[in-house]
């Protein structure tokens, strides 16, 4: 199918650099050598393909990057850095680009599925690996192997450990204060909605941090004015 | 004349090296600021202190001497005899009541225009940062 | 009374886009000094310059400023222009408006601001200049080229064949250099050696021409037609008068485990060794490191067989002073080691070779006799991938600059590989092709469409050496954006073109610039190609930049012509820019001649006084000796403490 | 960076703050007390704190959570081991790039750093960037002639298979310890404990985890790769395969349980983390190894590694 260039973004810079929050950088030092794509695990098995990736954001066909389900299919092997010849970030790059699908709607379908085994578990304790295992023929194995009934609980206390690994409800306290005070709570409410296609949601990167001004809690905000005060 | 924005800057360059780093600045169209004023001399080594206490005594805000980098003097050795001079001429400078650092030396090769116009664009801020320190320092010593 | 000609230069619209002249032009017309004041399209053009002699003839005016480029660039066409009206070169100068101004500045006002005040200070400057006369010096009229490769032989042919005498230096102890290495030569796969060997000799033989092996240039002094050159010659241990060349030593030496750097280190040879076959001069030499005499004191069985006992073993490093007028620097290139591509074996696996490897391989006179082997087992390689770009276009791991030679010395590799190898497959890893030169194209075409050589547009990721001895070739094929790999029993890797590993050292000897990369910088990129800022030194080949073998030719020649263009001369003009002691002021504390870098300082009598003395042949300018004169009595012709202070004190 | 320069810049300490992994708690508990037990051995204590939670690699990687709230997650972890004055020690390598880029990305970006310490001064903490960030090879590799001489039970006769892992030496190729394509380091700890390496053409290849290829793609894509790696591995029939983060441990353990579930072939390649090794040959006891939680039995490694042992006694005995 052609493309033509009505398609591709004009002025694209300033509209992708909005999108990615500033932090995908050097693309454009891109030689087009096809280092990154030779040695990448997923290009070998699938349709992934970063050179193109960074071909079609050059060219200003970012609508077609950030709408491919491609974009996921990255190892975050960082392979590609390794041998770029012009040291260009593209797992970093990536990472950027997903969060610029999830800010223009795309993509919400596979957050979806790591939000539960991981981000739930997260919230409530503080570690993102859940002690449960999951998979039952892993369970029997260690079962078989331990000779007793394959759960980490029983090998830990076998060991002379407690139980479960010890994470202090202060520390979980703060989790989640950090996690109402910047916006992770709403956000998990947002990607557990069943229905519909969610609503485009501004993702901060790292730099938007010195922004966060409207913040989703109230006490923050009252140290952000008496920081004002302050000043003035 | 009008009042410039800008700290007025005298630039010392080599003939070699650093005015023809200078002359790369401008091929490759790297701008800076317009402050900048440029005198050729020989060599690094051809800098009398006294160039530059002439210069702050004429009213400039800056002074900025540059030659070859090390070992790569046309001369030899002249790059080498400025520095010396010129570390000198930074403690008398420090005496007189100037700041010191409003007498920059630094070495800028014939393939480093983009080096100069960084430099001339950072020498600027610094320059304007120091505005008024040194008046204030002088006065009290005066006091004391 | 300096009466001032102001010509301001738009430059096309260089100047003129942003500096508004017409107003620069009626700003400076009033001041006291300017006596004629006006601008025009291109000064540097012949009405632009007929427009100053104009003035000078008409208007009376006895000082030039020119407003335009730089005074790099166009100060002596403006000379010319003044003493071709009988008035004294010396007194024009030049306000740089184009790159301190027009080209640097966004705001044009403030453009037209700060060019009215570059031009009036040197309307104030020049007015303080005094007419200077050029001196003329006598000249050594013989040529010292250092390097005796192909741009070194030429050049040294062409200078000695002008009938001027020429000394060749070379590192190693034949002469030939790369060129001496290669199997055929692009575009016509024509025998390296046979068009190279004759050149070799006719060098050695010709009259005019001194070779001088095993040495380096350790030292220069003096200055452009008297220089006075310091070399050093190796100890050899061998009386290269003596020797005949029969090489009954190398055959007899116990100690065979020398690196060949000839057969890019592929073989091994004895501590005694005639380097190759071919060399010239044809002398063996002992490599002090594995000779067992000198450095166990046993053996000496060359010494005792040498039929024309010309074995030295307390030989020793000796010096030289060469007097010479011109230097030719055509030190050439080395190939990068690839160690550091780790990715592609970091030259741990024995059949993932170099590009001059690859050479020496099919050559007739290298290893294998011209039989192509892989270095492991002795296999003939049916497929083999030839992988570009190793090093070159990487600022990553080595260098940013394309290597120039690589696309064209591949397509002759998959070529030379085909002829040996009819019912093998060449693949070529490349990013692009780039093949400028007369007939280069056609002859990549010929290796994909005759040959049949397949050509894969990506950069090879990674190399793994498999278990059954063959390699994997991790590539993309990115014209059809497919991830591919290639088995291959035998990888060549176009290592990049890399400055020789001491040019620096020898950069700051001769005074010379090198560019970030390590390439010695010729005085105009375009107009000025084989001069240097040092003048008296001449450039030629590769170690300017990556070079092929014609393009190092026609730059050794070049070089030859300007070497015999400045001896045509009787004496050498040279610029009168020097200083001068006034020996009434100055009180003999000589710390002048202390920092004189030149010795060009000396103690003289005057009166009852002993004060200092410049001697003028030997001065260079420099300036160092006034700014430290305690006294002032030094001055500078032309950098004066008068005329820089006028352009520090008119900067209002 | 040149190897030498990094072993000087890393600083070692009687006391490391033990950056405990998720997986390294939750699935493989052996990581965790064996690096305990072994380096006190070698003099360092290393303590571990209950404040400290996720690193939050995870959320950032798979794009669940917005960096800004991992940053001052990540913030707080170090703060808390800030707190004890140590430095911080990592089993993991996604936790040393995590907590590695992200206090780099803080302490370049005052007006980030000052955000951060605003949300972090509403729970009484602070981040000053102080403590170093160590991975656990570059400290193990400065030293390692301490633990050669600290050996008791050596490995000799035993043949191991090295896995780097990718964010270590891929992210941080210009300031890892190692070559990101040839490197040599583990290799180089093995030995000095006396084992011997099998060597294998894809050391250097991912072990297909990549968080969003498991979950997301189902192991469409990571099946076959690790399958590809195995095969590879296999060839060079070595006792154990030896891993330095906790996560590849679990892809490479449990993929070859799954693999023989699917009838995919019979793969049976123990997988042990460095440190448990390392335990191993100084002579910590076994229980504290936590090798019962691998999904592949080392019943016939830890056979044939007493059998050696036993032999040795009498040669020396």
């Amino acid at each position: 199918m052609r493309e033509t260039n009505k398609e591709w973004l004009p002025g694209f810079d300033k509209k992708f650099a909005a999108l990615t929050h500033q932090m995908v950088k050097d693309l454009e030092k891109c030689l087009q050598c096809g280092k990154c794509t030779g040695q990448c695990p997923a290009a070998k098995l699938s349709s992934y393909n970063p050179r193109e990736i960074i071909r079609d954001i050059r060219m200003g066909n970012v609508e077609k990057v950030i709408s491919s389900h491609e974009l996921w299919l990255c190892f975050f092997c960082s392979g590609c850095y390794a041998v770029c010849p012009r040291d260009i970030n593209f797992p970093f790059a990536v990472s950027m680009l997903r969060y610029a699908a999830l800010a223009q709607g795309y993509g919400w379908e596979e957050v979806k599925k790591i939000k539960d085994p991981y981000a739930q578990d997260y919230y409530e304790t503080g570690l993102s690996v859940n002690i449960n295992e999951r998979n039952l023929g892993i369970k029997r194995e260690i079962a078989k192997n331990s000779k007793t009934d394959g759960s980490i609980e029983t090998v830990r206390k076998k060991m002379g450990l407690p139980a479960k690994r010890r994470v202090s409800e202060r520390a979980v306290s703060e989790i989640k204060f950090i996690a109402d005070a910047t916006g992770m709570t709403d956000l998990f409410k947002e990607i557990n909605k069943k229905k519909g296609k969610p609503k485009k949601w501004n993702y901060g990167s790292p730099a938007d941090l010195v922004k966060i001004k409207r913040g989703a809690n109230q006490k923050f905000i009252d140290v952000e004015e008496e920081d004002k005060e302050k000043v003035s | 004349m009008q009042i410039e924005k800008d700290p007025k800057i005298l630039a010392i360059l080599c003939k070699w090296c650093s005015y023809a780093g200078a002359d790369l600045a401008g091929t490759s169209r790297f701008k800076y600021p317009a402050n900048i004023r440029i005198v050729q001399v020989p060599c690094s080594g051809r800098v009398d202190p006294v160039m530059v206490f002439r210069a702050f005594v004429e009213g400039y805000d800056g002074v900025m001497v540059s030659g070859c980098h090390p070992g790569d003097c046309h001369y030899g050795t002249g790059n080498y005899h400025a520095r010396r001079r010129l570390a000198v001429a930074r403690r008398l400078l420090e005496f007189t009541g100037v700041h010191p650092d409003r007498m920059h030396f630094t070495w800028i090769s014939a393939a480093e225009g983009k080096k100069f116009a960084e430099e001339c664009a950072e020498f600027t801020e610094k320059l304007r940062n120091l505005s008024g320190t040194e008046k204030t320092l002088a006065r009290e010593e005066i006091a004391t | 009374m300096a009466k001032v000609g102001v010509f301001v230069c738009h430059c096309g619209v260089n100047i003129a886009a942003k500096v508004d002249v017409k107003k620069v032009v009626d700003t400076l017309k009033d001041l006291p000094e300017v006596g004629f004041a006006r601008e025009y399209k291109f000064m540097c053009s012949s009405p632009g310059q007929e427009l100053i002699r104009k003035a000078i003839k008409e208007d009376n005016i006895n000082r030039v400023v020119v407003a335009a480029c730089s005074p790099r660039m166009h100060l002596p066409t403006f000379q010319k222009s003044l003493a071709s009206e009988g008035l004294n070169p010396y007194l024009v100068t030049m306000a740089n408006i184009r790159e301190q101004c027009s080209w640097v500045t966004d705001d044009p006002d403030e453009a037209t601001r700060k060019a009215i005040d570059l031009i009036a200070r040197q309307i104030k400057r020049v007015a303080h200049q005094d007419p200077l006369e050029d001196i003329d010096v006598p000249m050594t009229k013989t040529a010292l080229v250092i390097g005796g490769g192909i741009a070194g032989i030429q050049a040294a042919l062409d200078i000695a064949d002008g009938n001027r005498k020429v000394i060749l230096v070379e590192k190693s102890p034949s002469i030939g250099g790369r060129m001496a290495q290669l199997d055929e030569t692009f575009p016509t796969l024509d025998c390296s050696q046979c068009i190279l060997t004759p050149k070799m000799v006719e060098a050695a033989q010709h009259p005019n021409i001194e070779i001088r092996v095993n040495s380096e240039v350790e030292k220069v002094d003096g200055y452009v037609g008297n220089f006075e050159v310091t070399v050093g010659k190796k100890a050899t241990y061998v009386d290269a008068v003596k020797c005949i060349g029969c090489g009954i030593c190398q055959d007899k030496c116990p100690v065979k485990t020398v690196p060949d750097e000839f057969n890019a280190g592929l073989t091994i040879q004895a501590a005694i060794a005639i380097p190759f076959p071919q060399a010239v001069p044809a002398i063996p030499v002992i490599n002090p490191d594995y000779c067992r005499k000198i450095k166990e004191n046993k053996c000496g069985v060359c010494a005792k067989i040498c039929p024309a006992d010309a074995v030295i073993f307390d030989d020793e490093k000796k010096e030289e002073i060469l007097k010479v007028g011109a230097i030719v620097v055509a030190t050439g290139y080395k190939e990068m080691d690839p160690a550091i591509y780790t990715e592609y074996g970091g030259g741990k696996y024995p059949d993932v070779i170099t590009g001059m490897q690859f050479e020496r391989l099919v050559s007739s006179t290298g290893p294998t006799g011209g039989k192509l082997m892989r270095p492991s087992d002795g296999q003939e390689p049916k497929t083999v991938v030839f992988v570009q770009c190793v090093g070159s276009r990487d600022e990553s791991k080595a260098h940013a600059y394309c290597s120039g030679i690589c696309c064209m010395y591949t397509a002759k590799h998959t070529m030379l590989y085909k002829h040996h190898v009819p019912d093998g497959q060449a693949y070529v890893s490349y990013i692009d092709v780039r093949a400028p030169g007369k007939t280069y194209e056609e002859f990549v075409r010929r290796a994909i469409e005759e040959e049949g050589v397949r050509y894969i547009r990506g950069r090879v990721a990674k190399i793994r050496r498999l278990q059954n001895g063959q390699y994997r070739i991790y590539t993309e094929d990115t014209l059809v954006g497919r991830a591919v790999h290639i088995d291959a029993d035998m990888v060549v890797m176009a290592s990049a073109v890399e400055p020789q590993s001491d040019a620096k050292r020898l950069a700051r000897i001769l005074g010379i610039a090198y560019d970030a990369d390590g390439f010695y910088t010729e005085a105009h990129p375009k107009l000025k190609p084989i001069e240097t800022a040092s003048a008296g030194v001449f450039l030629a080949g590769a170690c300017q930049g990556p070079k092929d073998i014609p393009t190092s030719v026609q730059q050794g020649s070049a070089a030859g012509a300007k070497v015999l263009a400045l001896f045509a001369k009787d004496t050498l003009v040279k610029s009168p820019q020097i200083a001068s002691v006034d020996p009434t002021a100055c009180t003999g504390c000589l710390t002048c001649a202390y920092v004189c870098h030149y010795s060009a300082i000396e103690e003289k009598e005057f009166g009852r006084r002993k004060v200092a003395e410049v001697i003028s042949g030997k001065c260079q300018g420099c300036g160092a000796c006034v700014a430290t004169c305690k006294g002032k009595a030094i001055s500078l012709a032309g950098f004066s403490d008068d005329e820089i202070y006028e352009e520090i004190v008119s900067c209002k | 960076m040149p190897r030498q320069e990094i072993l000087e810049k890393t600083k070692i300490s009687d006391r490391l703050f033990l950056f405990q992994p998720c997986v390294g708690s939750n699935k493989y508990p052996g990581l965790i007390t064996s690096s305990i037990e072994f380096f006190r051995k070698l003099g360092i204590e290393l303590v571990t704190s209950d404040d400290q939670t996720c690193c939050g690699g995870f959320l950032t990687f798979t794009n669940v959570a917005q960096p800004t709230s991992t940053m001052p997650a990540v913030a707080r972890n170090i703060a808390v081991a800030e707190e004890m004055n140590l430095d911080i020690l990592t089993l993991c390598n996604g936790c040393h790039t995590f907590l590695t880029e992200f206090s780099h990305f803080m302490n370049d970006r005052p007006p980030v750093k000052n955000v951060v310490n605003t949300i972090l001064s509403m729970i009484g903490r602070e981040y000053k960037g102080s403590q170093d960030i160590y991975h656990s090879l570059e400290i193990i590799y400065k030293v390692k002639d301490r633990i050669k001489e600290n050996v008791t039970r050596p490995l000799t006769g035993m043949k191991f298979a090295t896995h780097y892992g990718c964010h270590y030496l891929n992210g941080f190729k210009k300031t890892a310890l190692d070559d990101a394509h040839m490197p040599t380091i583990l290799e180089e700890i093995i030995e000095a404990m006396g084992g011997e390496i099998a060597e294998y053409a894809e050391n250097r290849t991912c072990c297909g985890t990549g968080l969003t290829q498991i979950i997301i793609n189902k192991e469409e894509l990571s099946l076959p790769h690790t399958k590809m790696k195995l095969d590879n591995l296999n060839h060079a029939e070595p006792d154990a395969a030896v891993v330095v983060c906790p996560y590849c441990l679990a892809q490479i353990d449990r993929m070859q349980q799954k693999l023989n579930y699917r009838g995919a072939g019979q793969y049976e390649v123990p997988v042990i983390h460095l440190v448990q090794l390392i335990a191993l040959a100084l002579g910590v006891d076994e229980v504290k190894l936590g090798l019962d939680a691998h999904a592949i039995s080392f019943a016939r490694f830890l056979k044939k590694f007493s059998s050696l042992q036993s032999k040795k006694e009498v040669e020396h005995g």
